[in-house]
């Protein structure tokens, strides 16, 4: 196959796709093309992304790739999407990056290092598929240990967990 | 102390006394105890003035200051004793722990929050079906639909009908039986078509209730092949009779048309 | 506003709608940005998409324009929405493993093993056809037991329930 064919299906399999796609699921489909070819079409694909007149972005998350909006643009978005700001919260954030960083962790644990009960915090995060029960901790009770998920990855724009910006060491 | 209004809403005791540490521009790790007491009851008082809720924890909260406040009043080794294991510590130690833990991670979510959050800095393309790709099975319809459908079967009934409604005993039981029999029979059976022989008002409804109650169980499914084509229902699973007969009994015996 | 600019923001604004738009959309949202220019712009980019190497086509549809992925790639987008295979999530695969080898089982036992709401979980595998309401139980509210389908089985290639690898004794 032509290495431009390549390019056009990579772009509309990127447009289709309904979550961060895999090199891998790439190879998957277009059979007999290898890795490299795939990875140095990407890269091809972002730097042409990063021209001032386009919109579109192709970030790595999740560890896949994925087509988004260019950061530029996000209260035109907005605008046309009849922008209901989906801020989240202190609480929730908050939580979050205690389970991002300390997973598997239990909502005592969670709770401990808040000062504040964390239950409703747990709940919205579950619902909206951000973290999930991973286990359970093997203590009386045997209370589920929580972790981050997929989605938390692609809400944050992370590739993986170890992008996660290292924590503040404290200077006790 | 100056009395002006504090409008933050905290997130709980440890993130009030990070705040009040740094409006005095002390350090965590030296909190000056009696005035980082005082001005936190003082914040307790005034959200309970303003009746804002002030959950428990703060009130336990309150109460670890006072008691490490009277403890660092005593001549170091001459401790009260009864809970100190960790005698010859300072008492501000565990609280500066979990202070600086919890900083911490109040730091990370605001480094979170910086990203490049989805859907409020960079959005991905809704999952849009998408045209090229040609028919990808049938696409499932939404109830909405579905009622625009049903309006314009009840709409093409004769107005006259509408009266023997109470002379029939239909009940939303028989319907779904009645078309799970079709389906079984016939594999699919077209929207319309199995409204076609009812003649009244009451019948058509009982008949979408049934059909939605399948639904709902997803005993079967309703697809349309293209946007305002025809609609379709079909058998999403073969049903066996107790399989069948559970689904039946979630509805309830009253005949709709009594 | 430049030229660039708004190109890229109806490059975004494509991207994002969920159907054809309308220039008169277009107007709306670029406020003070007149039809002329982006029609101008929608042409640039219309023939833009038309390199051998892009993936996507802007087509004019039902009064407005969207952004379709283009015919020669027909084949290739087919085979990679169909052929997608059954990537099962977590969630998803301990419910269903607990499904099997409970059965029948009603969701609020399922719930008590997960820890977690089952619904919308339930509700994919229904969808899928892998596990399907059996009968119902005979305590107050009578809910649904649920029980494995023979699609369940096709699925994990077992000849039927007996087949399924014995649990091994934990801890209890």
């Amino acid at each position: 196959m032509e290495r431009e064919e390549i390019k056009s299906i990579l772009e509309s399999l990127l447009f289709v796709a309904d979550g961060p796609l895999t090199v891998q699921r790439f190879v998957e489909v277009l059979d007999g093309v290898d890795k490299e070819t795939i990875h140095a079409l990407i890269l091809e694909l972002q730097s042409e992304l990063e021209a001032p007149s386009r919109g579109l972005q192709l970030v790595e998350v999740a560890g896949g790739y994925q087509l988004r909006t260019a950061k530029v643009n996000a209260d035109w978005v907005k605008k046309f999407l009849g922008g209901r700001p989906a801020r989240m919260g202190r609480a929730t954030l908050e939580t979050l990056a205690i389970i991002a960083y300390r997973q598997p962790i239990t909502k005592a644990e969670i709770e401990s290092i808040r000062g504040v009960d964390v239950d409703g915090v747990i709940t919205t995060l579950l619902e909206r598929n951000l973290v999930r029960a991973v286990a359970r901790k093997d203590v009386p009770g045997r209370p589920f240990l929580y972790g981050t998920t997929g989605e938390f990855l692609q809400l944050f724009n992370l590739k993986d967990l170890t992008e996660l910006p290292t924590l503040k060491e404290t200077d006790e | 102390m100056s009395t002006h209004v504090e409008t933050e809403i905290f997130e709980g005791p440890l993130d009030l006394l990070l705040h009040l540490i740094k409006k005095n521009e002390v350090s965590i790790t030296d909190i000056p105890i009696a005035t980082i007491t005082e001005q936190y009851l003082a914040t307790l008082d005034l959200l309970q003035s303003l009746s804002l809720d002030v959950a428990g924890e703060f009130l336990v909260m309150a109460s670890t200051l006072i008691h490490i406040k009277s403890r660092m009043l005593l001549p170091a080794g001459d401790d009260v004793g009864d809970d100190d294991e960790d005698q010859g510590l300072d008492p501000r130690d565990e609280l500066v722990r979990r202070l600086l833990e919890y900083q911490r991670y109040k730091e990370a979510a605001q480094d979170l929050d910086q990203r490049e959050v989805l859907s409020r800095d960079v959005f991905t393309r809704s999952a849009a079906p998408n045209e090229e790709a040609g028919p990808r099975g049938f696409r499932e319809v939404s109830v909405f639909e579905l009622l625009a459908a049903l309006k314009r079967i009840i709409d093409r009934l004769p107005k006259d009908t509408f009266h023997d409604v109470t002379l029939e005993k239909i009940t939303v039981r028989e319907k779904m039986t009645h078309l799970l029999d079709v389906l079984r029979a016939q594999g699919s059976v077209l929207f319309e078509a199995f409204f076609a022989t009812a003649n009244s008002r009451m019948e058509i409804i009982v008949t979408f209730l049934a059909m939605l109650e399948l639904v709902k169980v997803r005993a079967i499914r309703i697809v349309q092949e293209q946007l305002a084509g025809p609609i379709t229902i079909e058998a999403a699973a073969v049903m066996d009779s107790v399989s069948e007969q559970a689904v039946l009994e979630q509805v309830e015996e009253e005949p709709y048309g009594a």
